[in-house]
């Protein structure tokens, strides 16, 4: 299992979502986080006075998947989140050794995306 | 009708013609006791409108007090609730409330309009602009009271109990207090030949919906979380000081209009007086419960200081218009007091969130106590008697001092029976019918989601993501603005 | 001169001295018509402070309906529009307004100073202190007309737009409306030998506010992410509810001024009629918007509850002076449904982020013409007629009733042609000239720090981290002090 | 004695006889001069409630400028300083105020009461309401300077320095400078025959307010990481911009209040005047600010908009009273660079978070000394001269002119000499006993945290995981219900 | 070393961090996240729009543990994150290669949850 | 690869981020986080009662390097994060398998820190 991590722009987290939902990988996890990177601080003023701000708001996006999905979830990543700007961010893979569904307490691949019928809003 | 410019340049001509000190033809006249009427009048207006702010100030209180799930639902009540007791006041409330009918209820006076008669035989009048001002500054107060009711049952009452108990509340609870004790013809107005003294009602507007909220609560039960496993209470503290602080400063300046507001006259500028001892109240509020909070916790708990503010406030309401400016520190730090211990005692049995009980309650009775502590000989009245105070230490008669003390008593007594059993009474029908208390779902959610379909800080709840850039704009005529959508922004 | 309590003792002096109702001299005697012109003047001018207080409250329900990347823009838009207003009203504006030259414009007033004469003729006055309360507050209610144009222009508009537009709003746009109704001479004070009769302002302030607000939409366009590709609507929620409802009730009070400032006069106390259909036509405003978006999406949206008091309150300000109590209610509930439905309507083709259009617009239109309803024969005066309603169920003339409805309409329908003409005409020239809009990337990174340097909740959106301990203290005379920082703090 | 309702029935009564111009009986007959006093004194009371509303200004203003841990002590400071500045007041500060005594101090009116006798002699007066109505306006203006003071002390004062300062500044300080300007018998009444002339206090009240903001600066030091280690101030945002902007507007309409409040009568509607020149002055600030601060940094920053607003209307404080209308914008203007200006160059060197240096502190200067410039000869009165303006354009004597201008200076001078030894004094004292600076932990985990117990956002620094779902409800008599928490609740 | 990483609901995190502690366990971090999965998004109002928001709050939870203390972690969360509803979350399991006390400078297992006496709350 | 991070007190991170710059480490995402450890948790007061908060404010540190890079960056951190006093925090150091630059969508080692020339301020 890998977990892919990304650091991008806020606006390419919505088509990333609903084209992973759409092959089939709905699960995953976002946290804000700020970055700073190859894009520079910006210098902010303040009553006159001015401010560098040396990190920039990001986003993080976590998602644990099989070996062999990890693929298809980078390129999905790469295809929306790719603006040619600096600063659309980096993915980084990450191995993970385990996995558990908390709810059932299964563990192994076969709790990382797959989906069921029943799935309901809850 | 309404030329706003055309009548400014009469005025002004006017003032052109009146400066020089011409004498005007007899059908300009203007009598003065016109311009008294109008005078105070005018008062009364202002303080309405300070009264009304005090909405406000309840509105910041409770929000600033909650947590941020739940913070909208305390903007559609106040605006739900006012509403509610607009027309209830409107069409009932200020006709129970009025001096008309016997001494436990008005009989004229209901569906409010011009013209119409209120009261029998020689005290019979039709209603005029004048009437509307009383009776609106009437509907000020009782949504003062209300407003009070609601503090204890932040973050897990249902939406419908604050319209439903807003009509029965609006319509007779508080009525019946004010015609008790305000109409001149009510039931605490003459009690052994003694009138019990509440002059801008600690008793009969804070006394009544602290009541009312102590009902409540006991219907509804404690926060989640509120008490641990071993039983003991735990801070759940609100998500804002800075609300609850403006909160307070709105009330605090709201409460010259209450306070003051309730000479309702200018004569004598004997508002002023008023307004003054409102001020040292708060401030020995504000003392007395920074340093009770301080000595006990040796930190100085800024939710207790602006409820120190309020209690004084509430402390000096009923006896702005009788004591002289030394007792109203006195009895504004003793309620500062008073709310600190109350507030953390009654936190071990009762979950109140922003101290409506403490603040409102306590302070309201002690309030309506301390002017039979305190009252003084040239400002009681003939039906009332001095406080105890001059009994003891002046030269009034003692005898009849304690009898006023009793008297303020037996008032105190007499509301808080009343609208402990008919609070009681509305919100035990209300949890039965349509219930009291959300779903624990609910309560987890936090209200604004569940029962406003959206947060009270919606940005702050949902992500910004969600709103990707659209390159769509609507077509409409007369609309030649395109905004082509770059492939993708940069933040 | 001023001899703060040096006047207070003379005060005291002469209250001593009036009070035994002891004879003055004859220099001393003052005439109640004075007293009479002053009484007036201080009911403006608190009725005065009362409408430049509702610039708060639509400062804080802009910001609370923005999200959080745009809220200091509104500051600073508030105070540079009241600014550049006050300046245009005092050059222009005010003289524009006058009651003076034609029925299309004022021709005297301009640069408005001490005894300069005003008018011509037998009407002609020399401005004195009347004048100026009269100036004064019509700077508030064109003011107030102002901050209404911008409920549409949220999150994109350009900061100059701004500051262009009120020139020519406060110099000519608002005066001629304002003249046109209320001089006394304007064109649309005889329609066939009726008024239109608009006591404080559904038209005149609150559709002219809504009327622009709806040209500067039109050029504008809609905010990025506003429609999906699929051209539906999406919900863009602002970020604090407790903002907006603090906006609200700050607007609710506010009105007092605003609509029994009206009156302009304390004449038997006739303000309070009016302060009481204010009352009861928010309150029907908040219980129709309340009702009719829980029976659309059964759940009670904040700032919809919002929306309705003030649609209740802009409803009831054209009749609040002319039609009787039982009215008020039924005209602010009519227009809090009109309010949901309009928002949920112009939702799909409008991007309005607070509601104005409807809010001031549909509800404005509905509170004119239903003085033409509802409008007491007591109370429209000589040059109207009663509404509708006493022709069909009272004893007023059908006919004339029907006259004067609708010359209501007509009045509404020039006011809203000659605003949406003379404000698309202005943005337009600003759009060619400096812009409307603020480019894609500005609007992706929020206003404020694209126009204003810095967001308007900085510390959220800088982090912390960005102020490390400095032990740095600059050498000043007479700083003693210094703070050796310890080498690292700690948190 | 408050028969609410049965008043209002008899004032209606009174009413219905009084319309149609009916006789009244010998005793009822009301005194125009009675009436004239009570319509001075309400106008008063109004603008007492106006000027008390200003310190919800000042707090959010402080909060808005302060980071999010310091949020929480600016409302416990605001709620003590009013409290303590209150008692202060009554018991000392009012005394030393009042028009009794010598040049430099009041010797009568302490411990405020009823029937006292104030003054001696001829000018003897005893305590009546409308004195109670001047008592309290002049606390309202001490309040309001003292509410200056702690503008340069954010985020790093100890608690106990506001309520000793507060002490000191409102029962001496104040008191002193008030007596020298304003009590007709001040040392500043009478230099060479000329008077100060400062209508509300440009320099009173906050020129005062800023000197003493200069002396604690001067003892405590700046903020820890506000200077770079090479020196450079380095920005540091406060945390709210809307609350900022909200505080701005609370000012500007207290500000109708303080100024118009000022002319402490209703006469000829002249309040009307100096109302209409402090608009004139705070739009003339926004101005001047904005355009400043634009063409420095090409972005207008919001809380500088919100500093020229303030600056333009400390700046017509002075003469608000005594200039044209033409020269109230200009006045405004100038104190609007000044502002900017000011704020830049001090911050090189003090620390000042909200700008009060400058806000009130130049602009109090600029003020005082724009009277000597602008003063009109129709309003200075016979003891002061018009201002050079009127010298060189004007018919005004040059050399009286600019003698007036030199007294204008020399009360700038006096002022500030006298505050700022006293106040370094005052300050000295209390570091070297209580200490003026909380720890450097303390000022890095926040104040809020450090004296306060809590944050003044609680929730936003306490994680909301540690309130779990509890299953305990505590046993309330007449508590039926229990909440049985289900086994774990789901989000 | 391996790092326990679970997306949790808020509520049950508190019983977790107690009985942690109690088990010898003291150190952990947490933050706030968003995520999708099986659990559907919410349809919210706002002025009778509609709003589908598809990520909900949930809470991520982080403990680098000895390799032989992981069950024993990842028992004690499941134990308390179980609602066995949908929503509940996953643990992943991820290895860590080293791990340094900051305040000590020493690195190696030793330094990731032993508790000496001389503990203070600084 | 290696990603490194580091749990540490805000007012470390200005200083550590300074000298990675300088030293050629430009790249890095920070969060906020909440952390409980050896330092205990505060006693807190709320209108008369007490509240225990468990867990303090920490900010979390990422920095994804070339293996060769991981000890320089570790020492930079330790260098400012120390104050020898309880709450300083830990530093991990976790493998990663392969790092994208989504820009340009080239991965590997180069990805990382380097820097060229022509960078600007976007
Ligand atoms: N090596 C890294 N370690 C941790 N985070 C990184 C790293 N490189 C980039 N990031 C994150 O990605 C964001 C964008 O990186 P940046 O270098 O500006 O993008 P690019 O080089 O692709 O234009 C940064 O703000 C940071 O949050
Ligand atoms: N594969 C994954 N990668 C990253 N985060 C995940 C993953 N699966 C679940 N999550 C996180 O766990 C949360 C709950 O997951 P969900 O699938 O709804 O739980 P369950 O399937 O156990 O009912 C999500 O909101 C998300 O934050
Ligand atoms: N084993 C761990 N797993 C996850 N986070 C940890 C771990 N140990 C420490 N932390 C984080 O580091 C912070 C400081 O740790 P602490 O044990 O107090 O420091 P120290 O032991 O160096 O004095 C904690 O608040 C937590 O956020």
């Amino acid at each position: 299992m890998k977990k892919i991590e990304a650091f991008i722009r806020h606006e390419a987290f919505e088509p990333i979502r609903a084209e992973l939902l759409d092959k089939g990988f709905p699960s995953l996890s976002i946290s804000e986080v700020k970055g700073s990177g190859r894009q520079k601080g910006v210098v902010e003023h303040y009553r006159g006075s001015t401010l560098t701000v040396n990190v920039r708001p990001k986003m993080k996006l976590e998602c644990v998947v099989d070996d062999k999905d990890k693929g298809v979830v980078v390129e999905t990543i790469l295809k929306h989140a790719r603006t040619g700007d600096v600063g659309d961010g980096k993915i980084f893979v990450i191995p993970v050794e385990e996995a558990v569904r908390i709810r059932t307490g299964e563990d192994g691949e076969a709790v990382l995306q797959a989906h069921e019928e029943e799935e309901i809003p809850a | 009708m309404t030329k706003r410019l055309g009548l400014i340049a009469l005025l002004a001509l006017a003032v052109s013609l009146v400066l020089p000190g011409m004498a005007f033809g007899q059908e300009e006249a203007i009598d003065p006791a016109a311009l008294d009427l109008e005078l105070d009048n005018l008062w009364i207006m202002v303080a309405c409108a300070l009264v009304f702010l005090m909405q406000a100030g309840f509105l910041l209180l409770e929000i600033g007090f909650s947590r941020q799930k739940n913070v909208g639902t305390g903007v559609a009540k106040i605006l739900v609730n006012l509403a509610v007791i607009t027309i209830a006041w409107w069409a009932i409330g200020y006709g129970i409330n009025s001096a008309s009918g016997n001494e436990i209820i008005g009989t004229s006076g209901f569906f409010f309009r011009f013209d119409q008669t209120i009261g029998e035989g020689a005290d019979a009048f039709n209603v005029a602009g004048a009437d509307a001002m009383g009776m609106l500054f009437g509907l000020a107060f009782a949504a003062v009271s209300l407003a009070i009711v609601w503090g204890t049952t932040l973050e897990r009452i249902k939406f419908s109990a604050y319209a439903l108990f807003a009509v029965v509340f609006g319509a007779l609870i508080y009525p019946i207090v004010a015609h008790s004790v305000w109409s001149g013809i009510g039931l605490l107005d003459d009690i052994g030949g003694k009138e019990v003294l509440d002059f801008a009602g600690s008793s009969v507007v804070h006394l009544t919906g602290a009541t009312a909220a102590f009902a409540a609560l006991l219907l509804l039960g404690a926060r989640r979380g509120k008490y641990g496993p071993d039983g003991k209470p735990r801070a759940i503290p609100g998500h804002s000081m800075p609300l609850v602080g403006l909160g307070v400063m709105i009330l605090w300046i709201g409460w010259f209009g209450f306070n003051a507001g309730s000479a309702l006259a200018t004569d004598d500028v004997f508002f002023a007086e008023v307004a003054l001892n409102t001020q040292l109240g708060a401030a020995g509020g504000v003392l007395g419960a920074s340093l009770a909070i301080w000595m006990m916790t040796r930190t100085l708990d800024v939710g207790m200081a602006g409820n120190g503010a309020i209690a004084g406030l509430v402390g000096i309401t009923a006896g702005c218009g009788y004591v002289e400016y030394w007792a109203a520190p006195i009895i504004g730090l003793v309620a500062g007091v008073l709310v600190v211990y109350g507030v953390v005692l009654f936190e071990k049995y009762l979950d109140d969130p922003v101290g409506a009980l403490s603040a409102h309650g306590l302070a309201g009775i002690w309030g309506t106590i301390a002017v039979g502590i305190f009252g003084s000989a040239r400002l009681v009245g003939e039906a009332a008697s001095p406080g105890v105070w001059y009994g003891i230490f002046g030269d009034a008669d003692l005898g009849a001092s304690l009898g006023q003390l009793g008297v303020q008593a037996v008032g105190v007594a007499a509301i808080f029976a009343f609208v402990l059993v008919t609070s009681l009474a509305a919100f035990a029908a209300i949890k039965a019918t349509v219930g009291l208390r959300v779903s624990e779902e609910d309560e987890m959610a936090g209200l604004d989601i569940a029962s406003h379909g959206m947060y009270g800080y919606p940005e702050a709840f949902i992500p910004q993501e969600e709103y990707p850039s659209g390159d769509h704009t609507p077509a409409v005529a007369g609309t030649p603005v395109a905004m082509p959508a770059k492939a993708a922004g940069k933040a």
